[in-house]
């Protein structure tokens, strides 16, 4: 890569760049609201806040919104046949997110198009998207509940990024990581070229973000995939566990990497949709099937499944522990459950 | 075009929906604004009925029961006033006019007074305007 | 202020009589969780347990919601505030609990805080009291200074807006909801299975996060609740998304508490409003 | 997006078959509206598909018919609801012939036929679930297929005489000499000369040879449970134990994460396993 792929804008220029990304499509960029920030899609660009940790919903829903049509149709008298929902979908440009989002990114990839049938919703949205990473604040410390250093990740890692962004100063360095972002960049001209001293600074931040800053220990995918297989059925480990979980979704509503969902049917004035929407393997009607029979009727259990299937079938099937650390289940527990004292208990157990 | 509400009456088998019936035989006159259903008895109103009545269009939504101490089933409606009672104070608290959502004690031979609340109750919801805070957009 | 270290003492300290004693099977308490901030809700099994349960000002999950987890008959000892032995009060007037089975660790509390935002949440949500309702076993001070607060002041600038700009208020509100259901599974008194928003047939409302949906579920739970609610404010505690659900909930409460002259879960002999009724109950209610 | 897994097919209900006695157990014979959408449709017998009928949703059914029938599907639904409402099953017994539904699929894995070739086949069936059995049966009887098996062996068994399912075929099957048929009822009435017992027991009675035989179990939970320690009793490997599970599904394709056991989901890695595969898996189903 040559060093002319790094450009570089003052942080308060940083309306010009939005306004630029959002003539040429969607701009999706963190927003602050009352009690932390989200990622939405960017009508001012004054509403753009850099300075998070990291959001309160995970960014999945760009890609996969909690609600998804497939199908619209009309009931009653005059019905007209089904029609399928076509997406019309804009570029889109995903604006500062934190490196460990940008992986959860690659493991949905895995197991919505890599592996086995794909899925045209998730690919659509993904190929129509530019992500622009963004390191976290490496000068101040990680939240507590974070543990992406633990699955691997950088607080720096520009992998994954199309364009990777670096806070400087007063300035924002970006750097083209695929050729798509740079090619975006070049194309983009309120950006001034870096010099070889902010070539310096963005190699050395990501060194940096490579020293341990969250709460770390020792996983390895095979053993701790091996390890939920041996302990699967140590009820005693799991119920304790589950002590406290009260069997809500927020957990998994709020992951990055979690992707379960429902296809249901409705309508309203005879105007129906089949639709998929997040669905959470912590309900208790989540595997009722039609005969009665539900395989997880204990809280005990569905925590299980929800933990293995991150920690352990998820290695067995895709070859990747499916979380990436970003501790926003931890943060948003009503009872406070840390899945990272869940997994590191596992390792005792 | 004058704005003419759509009021859904749920009533009482016992009471109510017979002094209806009355009402009709004995030629009595009142609006036809009124879509009425009817049930056993008012306590078996689950609330969400309601709800999902104003969401579904209603503009007003009108629940006749027996009086007091007439219940068919004795205690019905005594439980059914309070449950009614308290569904009334949510949608005055969720900011939709309570007034839209009337409960009225009409018994088998008060025909006379059926066809009166109806009218009243028609004339109230049209002077409140069309309900759409809760209507669902189509 | 309380003593919470004195508490927790206290706690374990009951908490090993009783399991030794081998009177209860479990003892529901809080143990440490991520950080001091963080407690978790915590069953303590055996005297090892007991070392591990902690009390501080975070310790505020209402543990009455573990009780129908375990089947019915288990000796249950659980430490309960001023909101949670309420709760309990409820369970058993709703005989889904028997008094006998249990024993309560009553803690007399006041500045309790909520670990997501450090705000003290006493007036908010406990109903206005700082000692349990019932106990069997007192682990501090009983609180009798500072005046009674009313639980229902906060609601009074509600009140006072129009009826538009309170409509507009709840459906932004709910219009953020994202139906993780954290508020009906952190309530100690939601315990229907299936709960009517999960049934499919009638189907009361649409599963996805719409507007009308979520109206339908967050309506209806109020209803279900009326007459019910203790004030704990775990709903939204638990809230992901910051409903402020316990307003509606204490309206509902304090309407109740004006029509019915009763509120929840205060003693165990009452009746819950919404399954008893007078004969000389007022129409003017229905007005 | 063409090719959207997603997006039913149309088809047509051709024909109903009402089954049992009781009336909630249905055949139902889709044809194919668009002649595309059936020539894409190849399948194997015991794989499923998603019936759908728009307002109401989908459901996982097993595909009865075989593929040596060419021109339809056919699929046998049982009426749910005695526990949890089923929506789309009841409005499809509602339905009649003519009216339009969706489908999606063929889904899941079917059966190993190569896996099958040259071997002295067991099937054992209750019930119900005898549906994806029959496919396969018929799938192995045609006369281009017949000669790439073994014997074959049927143990099927219902509750009463009415419920038993394909009474025609099962009268033809019994009629011939390249498969022994032995059906069951676990109680009999005034018209009934067969088999009395529990399938479990009939296959006590039957003693199939392990020997280059593979048993194929379809039935209810309580059944299997019975019904394996026969055949392990007759010293079948378990890798010889093939069974059909059952589990949640919504997608059908391996997406929505419902059907999860272990590593596998039952949609897609299913729903077709052996018993050697089942106890690789965690007890969770």
């Amino acid at each position: 890569m040559s060093d002319s792929a790094l450009k570089k804008i003052a942080i308060d220029k940083i309306n010009d760049l939005a306004a630029a990304l959002m003539q040429k499509g969607t701009l999706i960029a963190p927003v602050r609201e009352e009690k932390g920030s989200n990622f939405r899609e960017i009508k001012n660009p004054q509403d753009i806040y850099l300075d998070y940790d990291n959001t309160l919903l995970s960014p999945k829903n760009i890609f996969f919104p909690q609600m998804e049509d497939f199908v619209n149709y009309q009931l009653g008298k005059d019905a007209t046949p089904a029609k399928p929902v076509e997406l019309n979908l804009k570029p889109a440009f995903l604006f500062g997110v934190r490196p460990c989002d940008v992986r959860s990114f690659a493991i949905m990839d895995t197991h919505f198009y890599a592996v086995g049938i794909i899925d045209p919703y998730w690919k659509a949205r993904r190929d129509a998207t530019t992500i622009i990473g963004y390191a976290f604040d490496l000068s101040k410390p990680a939240d507590p509940a974070d543990f992406y250093n633990t699955l691997g990740i950088g607080a720096a890692d520009p992998e994954g990024s199309d364009i990777f962004m670096v806070k400087k100063d007063k300035e924002l360095l970006l750097k083209g990581i695929t050729p798509q972002g740079e090619a975006l960049l070049n194309g983009l001209t309120m950006l001034a070229a870096g010099n070889a001293a902010d070539e310096k600074y963005f190699t050395e931040y990501v060194k940096k973000g490579k020293e341990p800053r969250t709460r770390m220990m020792c996983l390895d995918d095979k053993t701790i995939a091996k390890k939920y297989e041996q302990i699967f059925e140590n009820t005693e480990y799991w119920t304790r566990m589950a002590d406290g979980c009260l069997s809500c979704g927020i957990c998994t509503f709020v992951c990055p990497t979690c992707y379960c969902f429902d296809i249901c049917d409705e309508d309203i004035f005879r105007q129906g949709a089949r639709r998929r929407i997040w669905d959470a393997c912590m309900f208790t009607d989540f595997t009722l099937e039609a005969s009665g029979h539900n395989p997880r009727t204990k809280v005990y259990q569905r925590l299980r499944q929800k933990v293995c299937h991150k920690y352990s079938f998820s290695v067995r099937k895709y070859d990747v522990i499916s979380c990436v650390g970003c501790g926003r289940c931890t943060r948003s527990c009503p009872v406070n459950i840390d899945i990272y004292s869940i997994v590191s208990e596992a390792m005792k157990a | 075009m004058e704005f003419e509400p759509k009021i859904l009456g749920i009533a009482c088998n016992w009471c109510t929906y017979t002094g209806a019936d009355l009402a009709g035989t004995t030629r009595l006159k009142y609006p036809q604004n009124l879509r009425v259903v009817r049930v056993m008895c008012s306590s078996r109103i689950n609330p969400s009925f309601i709800f999902r009545a104003f969401q579904l269009g209603a503009d007003g939504v009108l629940v006749g029961g027996c009086h007091p101490g007439d219940c068919h089933y004795n205690t019905g409606n005594l439980y059914a006033r309070r449950r009614l009672a308290v569904t009334k104070k949510i949608l005055e608290f969720s900011g939709i006019e309570p007034s839209r959502f009337r409960v009225e004690w009409i018994s088998a031979s008060e025909g006379n007074k059926f066809a009166e609340v109806v009218t009243e109750f028609t004339s109230h919801v049209k002077s409140l305007g069309p309900q759409t805070k809760f209507k669902i957009k189509e | 202020m309380t003593n919470f270290k004195h508490i927790e003492e206290n706690l374990k300290k009951e908490a090993k009589k009783l399991l030794e004693a081998g009177s209860v099977a479990v003892v529901l308490a809080y143990t440490e969780g991520m950080d001091e901030k963080h407690p978790q809700p915590f069953a303590a099994q055996s005297v090892a347990d007991a070392d591990k349960i902690i009390f501080n000002e975070y310790c505020n999950h209402n543990l009455a919601r573990y009780i129908i987890r375990y089947a019915p008959g288990t000796k249950i000892a659980l430490a309960v505030k001023a909101a949670d032995s309420r709760a309990v009060v409820v369970l058993i007037q709703e005989e889904k609990i028997k008094r006998e089975d249990l024993i309560l660790l009553g803690i007399p509390a006041d500045g309790m805080k909520n670990s997501k935002t450090d705000e003290i949440i006493d007036a908010k949500t406990t109903g206005g009291l700082a000692n349990p309702v019932i106990y069997d076993i007192l682990l501090g001070e009983e609180i009798h200074t500072g005046k009674p607060v009313s639980p229902y002041t906060v609601l009074e600038q509600y009140e006072k807006m129009d009826k538009d700009a309170r409509f507009a208020f709840w459906k932004e509100q709910f219009d953020k909801c994202i139906r993780c259901y954290a508020c009906r599974k952190a309530c100690p008194m939601c315990y229907c299975d299936p709960c009517f928003i999960d049934q499919s047939k009638p189907r009361w409302a649409v599963k996805s996060p719409q507007s009308h949906g979520n109206l339908m579920y967050h309506l209806t739970r109020f209803q279900h609740l009326a007459g019910r609610c203790i004030d704990c404010g775990e709903c939204t505690r638990a809230c992901p998304v910051d409903i402020p659900l316990y307003l509606f909930h204490k309206f509902v409460a304090k309407e109740c508490e004006e029509m019915f002259q009763q509120a929840a879960g205060m003693k165990i002999d009452d009746k819950p409003v919404m399954v008893d009724f007078r004969v000389e109950d007022s129409d003017k209610i229905l007005e | 997006m063409s090719n959207n897994p997603y997006i039913p097919m149309p088809v047509k209900i051709d024909k109903i078959i009402n089954e049992v006695d009781t009336n909630d157990i249905k055949t139902f014979r889709l044809t194919f509206l668009n002649k595309e959408d059936e020539e894409k449709f190849k399948y194997l017998p015991g794989q499923f598909s998603e019936l759908s009928i728009y307002g109401k949703g989908e459901s996982p059914i097993g595909i009865a018919s075989s593929p040596t029938e060419p021109g339809y599907v056919e699929f046998t639904v049982q009426r749910a609801g005695a526990i949890v409402p089923g929506l789309v099953t009841a409005s499809l017994h509602d339905l009649d012939e003519g009216a339009q539904i969706g489908l999606r699929g063929p889904l899941g894995k079917s059966w190993p036929i190569e896996f099958l070739e040259k071997k002295n086949i067991v099937v054992v069936g209750g019930g119900f679930a005898f549906t994806t059995l029959r496919s396969l049966i018929n799938y192995m009887l045609h006369k281009d297929n017949r000669s790439r098996f073994g014997e074959i062996t049927v143990v099927y068994g219902a509750r009463n005489p009415g419920l038993l399912l394909y009474k025609e075929e099962l009268a033809a099957w019994e009629n011939r000499d390249d498969i022994k048929t032995i059906i069951t009822v676990d109680k009999g009435n005034d018209t009934w000369k067969g088999r009395e017992g529990f399938v479990p027991a009939v296959c006590k009675d039957v003693a199939p040879s392990p020997q280059n035989a593979v048993a194929v179990i379809c039935g209810p939970p309580v059944m299997i449970k019975f019904t394996l320690p026969v055949f392990y009793d007759l010293k079948f490997a378990k890798e010889n134990i093939l069974t059909s599970l059952e589990m949640r599904m919504k997608c059908g394709i391996g997406k929505c994460g419902r059907c999860n056991v272990g590593s596998k989901y039952v949609c897609n890695d299913g729903p077709v396993f052996s018993m050697a595969e089942l106890e690789e898996l965690p007890r969770d189903f």
